[in-house]
């Protein structure tokens, strides 16, 4: 047994490990298996779901971009009844706890999945994705806004007793507004940070390389903005807070822990590295020892401002 | 699917701008079939980010090689490679070409750098099939026969060989194989890979194509290389996964 | 004489070309000129202004990040009053169109720093900085406050006769609806983007690189999503934008100009090539002989989508 | 100042991860003196972003020396150039020290990497003055002496010359230097230089050091780099052009 607690509390879900899996940057865990002993994750969050599948955005979807790139997948996904049967038989086969996010375009299909979604035993909590910028109806709009925060929280909780973790949009002015709505009406977490929105042209084409127009800035190149997200929640607001955006090694996840996160997220690093989440969790470990932190929890929010 | 760092064993500018690089991986190599790309890390630093996607080339032995054009950033790094210097290598990654089947005569049909995954296929054909093979370019500059057999050329300009695209070419001289079994092996921009389908489908040919598509991940997880699918238009296929060779039937081009 | 025409219009102000030097990042102009003929550029603009001196924030003032940089100068600058007497001098002895930027705590402030400026006939606009995020009072929070930056920009144009600019927080969920406020209410033009809210931790002290906590992220790291900003303004209000946000060359210039900029404004790179602003004139010039674009501003808002 | 691509002469590895880099560029070297600095650009990607600003430790001729320890990714990409690589250099920087004047010994106090001056300043003052060298790390490893005279050492831990810090060595030694017209010259870590201002005020002697800080552009552009001054608390000095060089009296430490 390792000397350091790594376990994390989010609220009422208790992880043994910080380190879980960004949605949609695992699919639905099959690939990265390969890679990453998924036994020893914190957890892995699903692509996002929605009622009915859906076929996704044409391409181009992806373009590099400084130290980042922009995706528009256009939440392509298998949809909830796909996924419950054809899915979940192959995660049930690992000890990971299985967070579902869930997509939507109005108020009424977020509740709808979750409702279905909620008798699977294997799935453990719900990630609420308000701020997908990659949709036309509902995505950004929701996530911009407060009162529809704070509806979406209320209604999904009102149909599920597990966990619910809204993921916030960083398009906004004060993310602790958004925080606060989500605690006060009943959420139990929030992520922070979904892509923040981008584009980019090609100048000879004078076309947006991205068919969607926009997409979504993912990469190191967005951790000093998701980590002031992070630190704008934990000094605001009294909830937990699931950090993201640009992490790419042990010292980022430690960096995002010490401004306010309770866990992590790792996104596009496993598009780079598929071997990271186990590397990453082992050095982390190691700095725990090295520096006689016995409960890696006690991280959390320790910034000396 | 292995992540590995492999030693490059040589650095060959084949042409102006035109790379082969040879590295030593007996891992992937011993593993790999034709069509079949690795995913490549051209830096330690975040710049670029992403991998960079190559078709196998070749392999001799223990090496694998690839071939390449000076396209961007990414690609000047790799050309810059020296002995010794370790390349970080996901892969093998992908469907490659069906090799085997019903068919005597296998024709190449490569456009431009199209032309990488063919010495392998090549090879890996061996003497059990006739090969011709075809390969066009804009000018006599692009165009690359490295490590191929019954090579004739066509470029746009005429500086080499056929003047014409290399599916004009085909077409001149198809009569040539009437009575034999084909099958078409394609690679190239995708306007050439849409005539060469049109093609086929007129003559009832069978033929694999291998396509392109901007990649984050290479290998299923990012969702970020989609491809038309023809028989399914309600999802579509991925280009690493699914792909990159296609039935030229069953994707929309 | 060349055979390209560069000039710009940015509503009544006319540029020669549309290579304008961001604010706070040539100072007042001095020490970039040994690098880059002022003679040469579409503009000049001088870091920040305000009625009195200010000193700034203590080190640490930069933090560099992946393709990007920090910075929490705190609008350092000399005041209105030691402008006038000791920088406008050097200054003078170039024929170069000088932007004086503006920033301040109180709508009054501002009415009263341009007041004061408008009587200098070397100034040919102003831009006013209601976007800076490293100042407690003022600064952020007016621009992230749609009838705020409405009342300043009306406030201001009523005491000049000359060009008004305002340059615009890119924090914000819709930065159109503060371009349309901009339009409504007579501002001449917008500039996008100021920087973007990050932060940074020492993972060891567990303290803010950043003495003031939080800096504004700027350099190719935030290209993308300053694209994007000046793309929804152009699509959404018939107002000249002025684009800025990890300009590096002159690719990133015809970008910029595709998306909607009518002019461009180069920050960050002036740090590490300081002799970049006139490369990249030059280049752009070559760019549009090569492909027979007669004037520049035909670029402008050309995007096909 | 001048913006320069200037060919990497040498890269001597002097101790463990500390290198001395060896330019050609005779249009920096004929006219930089010694506390003035150079701000790096040590690669031509987008990674590292920003430059890197490293004093200049001695003049050779047409050479250029510089010498650094690897302390993040900026210093590990420069210590890997070889002979030949362009290295794009922005200089001469800042204002550097005063060796001119009345006095006749020049004291040098150094911490750790604060030794990186030291050499050229050796040089320029000659044998026209008096020259004692202390010089002082945490352990023997981080005791560079390098091109340097009269050299005593201070270790924290003793592995290496006096058991302490290097300005307590200079305490120590100090009745030496009674009835000399002496000045002060350090570099180090700040407390260091902290606590050789206390000691240089409260012995009435002339002292400059050599300050560091975070810059972005290091030529005046960007604010980024400020020092607190003694006389004008109202506003800071920039440690890029108003140093990197101060009056020990003139600046907060
Ligand atoms: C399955 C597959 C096999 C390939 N095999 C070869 C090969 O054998 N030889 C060869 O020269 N090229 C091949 N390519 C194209 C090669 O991946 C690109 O030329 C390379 O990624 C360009 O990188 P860069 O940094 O030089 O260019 P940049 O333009 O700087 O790259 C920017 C981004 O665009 C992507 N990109 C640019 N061009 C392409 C392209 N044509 N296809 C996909 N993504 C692209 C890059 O991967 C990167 O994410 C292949 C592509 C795929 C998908
Ligand atoms: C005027 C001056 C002269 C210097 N002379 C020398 C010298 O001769 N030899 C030497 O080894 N070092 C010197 N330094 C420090 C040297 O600049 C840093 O060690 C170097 O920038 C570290 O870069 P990195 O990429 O390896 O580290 P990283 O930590 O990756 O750099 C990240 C950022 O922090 C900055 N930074 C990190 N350490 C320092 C530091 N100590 N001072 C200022 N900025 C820092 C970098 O410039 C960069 O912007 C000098 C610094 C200044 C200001
Ligand atoms: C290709 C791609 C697809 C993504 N798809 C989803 C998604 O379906 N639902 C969601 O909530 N977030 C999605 N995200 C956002 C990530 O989960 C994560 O919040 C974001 O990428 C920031 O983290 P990173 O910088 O580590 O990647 C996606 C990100 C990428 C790069
Ligand atoms: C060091 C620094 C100081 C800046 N100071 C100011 C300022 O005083 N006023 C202002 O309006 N913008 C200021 N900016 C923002 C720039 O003018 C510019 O909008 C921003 O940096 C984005 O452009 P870039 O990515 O090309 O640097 C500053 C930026 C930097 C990096
Ligand atoms: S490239 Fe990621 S799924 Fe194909
Ligand atoms: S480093 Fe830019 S002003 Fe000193």
């Amino acid at each position: 047994m390792s000397k350091v607690d790594l376990s994390v509390n989010i609220g009422p879900l208790k992880l043994r490990n910080p380190i879980l899996l960004a949605s949609g940057t695992v699919g639905y865990g099959n690939e990265i298996s390969e890679f990453t002993d998924l036994n020893k994750l914190g957890g892995i969050i699903t692509k996002s779901l929605s009622l009915r599948p859906r076929k996704g955005n044409p391409p181009q979807r992806i373009v590099e971009t400084p130290a980042g790139m922009l995706n528009a997948i256009g939440l392509a996904n298998v949809g909830v009844e796909v996924f419950l049967k054809e899915k979940i038989p192959f995660l049930k086969k690992y000890d990971v706890p299985l967070i579902c996010n869930i997509a939507a375009s109005t108020i009424e299909e977020y509740v709808e999945c979750t409702k279905i979604l909620t008798e699977e035993e294997t799935i453990k909590a719900f990630e609420i994705n308000v701020s997908c910028p990659n949709v036309r109806e509902g995505g950004l709009q929701f996530g911009n806004d407060v009162s529809a925060v704070g509806k979406i929280t209320a209604k999904v909780k009102a149909v599920t007793g597990k966990p619910v973790i809204i993921k916030l949009s960083p398009n906004v002015s004060y993310i602790a507004d958004f925080a606060r709505a989500v605690k006060e009406n009943g959420g139990d977490a929030v992520s922070a940070i979904n892509t923040l929105v981008g584009t980019s042209f090609n100048i000879f084409s004078r076309k947006p390389k991205i068919y969607n127009v926009n997409g979504g800035l993912s990469g190191p190149a967005i951790k000093p903005i998701a980590l002031a997200k992070v630190l704008e929640i934990s000094r605001n607001v009294d909830i937990p807070v699931i950090g993201s955006g640009g992490i790419m090694d042990w010292k980022d996840v430690v960096e995002f822990m010490i401004a306010g996160s309770s866990a992590i997220q790792l996104g596009t690093i496993n598009f780079i590295d598929p071997s990271a989440p186990g590397k990453i969790l082992e050095q982390l470990e190691e700095y725990c020892i090295k520096y006689n932190i016995s409960k890696i929890s006690d991280l959390t929010a320790s910034y000396i401002i | 699917m292995l992540i590995i760092k492999s030693p490059v064993e040589k650095t060959i500018e084949l042409d102006h701008d035109i790379y082969l690089l040879k590295i030593r991986c007996p891992e992937i190599a011993g593993i790999i079939k034709p069509g079949e790309f690795l995913n490549i890390r051209v830096s330690e630093s975040m710049y670029p980010l992403l991998r960079r996607p190559f078709s196998v080339c070749d392999v001799e032995g223990d090496d694998l090689c690839l071939m390449f054009n000076i396209f961007g950033e990414g690609t000047r790094m790799l050309s810059r490679k020296h002995k010794g210097d370790l390349i970080d290598i996901l892969g093998p990654l992908g469907k490659g070409f069906n090799i085997e089947g019903d068919y005597d005569t296998a024709v190449i049909v490569g456009g431009g750098l199209g032309a990488a995954p063919f010495p392998y296929l090549t090879r890996r054909i061996g003497s059990r099939k006739n090969i011709f093979t075809f390969i066009g370019g804009k000018t006599h500059r692009d165009v690359i026969t490295y490590g191929m057999k019954n090579v004739s050329t066509a470029t746009d300009d005429g500086s080499k060989g056929f003047k014409g695209t290399v599916v004009e070419l085909f077409k001149s001289r198809f009569s040539e194989f009437r009575g034999t079994k084909m099958k078409i092996f394609g690679c190239g921009p995708n306007a050439m890979l849409r005539s060469l389908k049109e093609f086929c489908i007129a003559n009832d040919l069978e033929c694999e194509v291998s396509t392109e598509c901007v990649m984050a991940c290479g290998f299923g997880i990012c969702q970020g290389c989609p491809i038309e699918s023809t028989e399914h238009p309600e999802k579509y296929f991925l280009v690493c996964k699914d792909g990159p060779v296609f039935n030229v039937n069953d994707v929309v081009l």
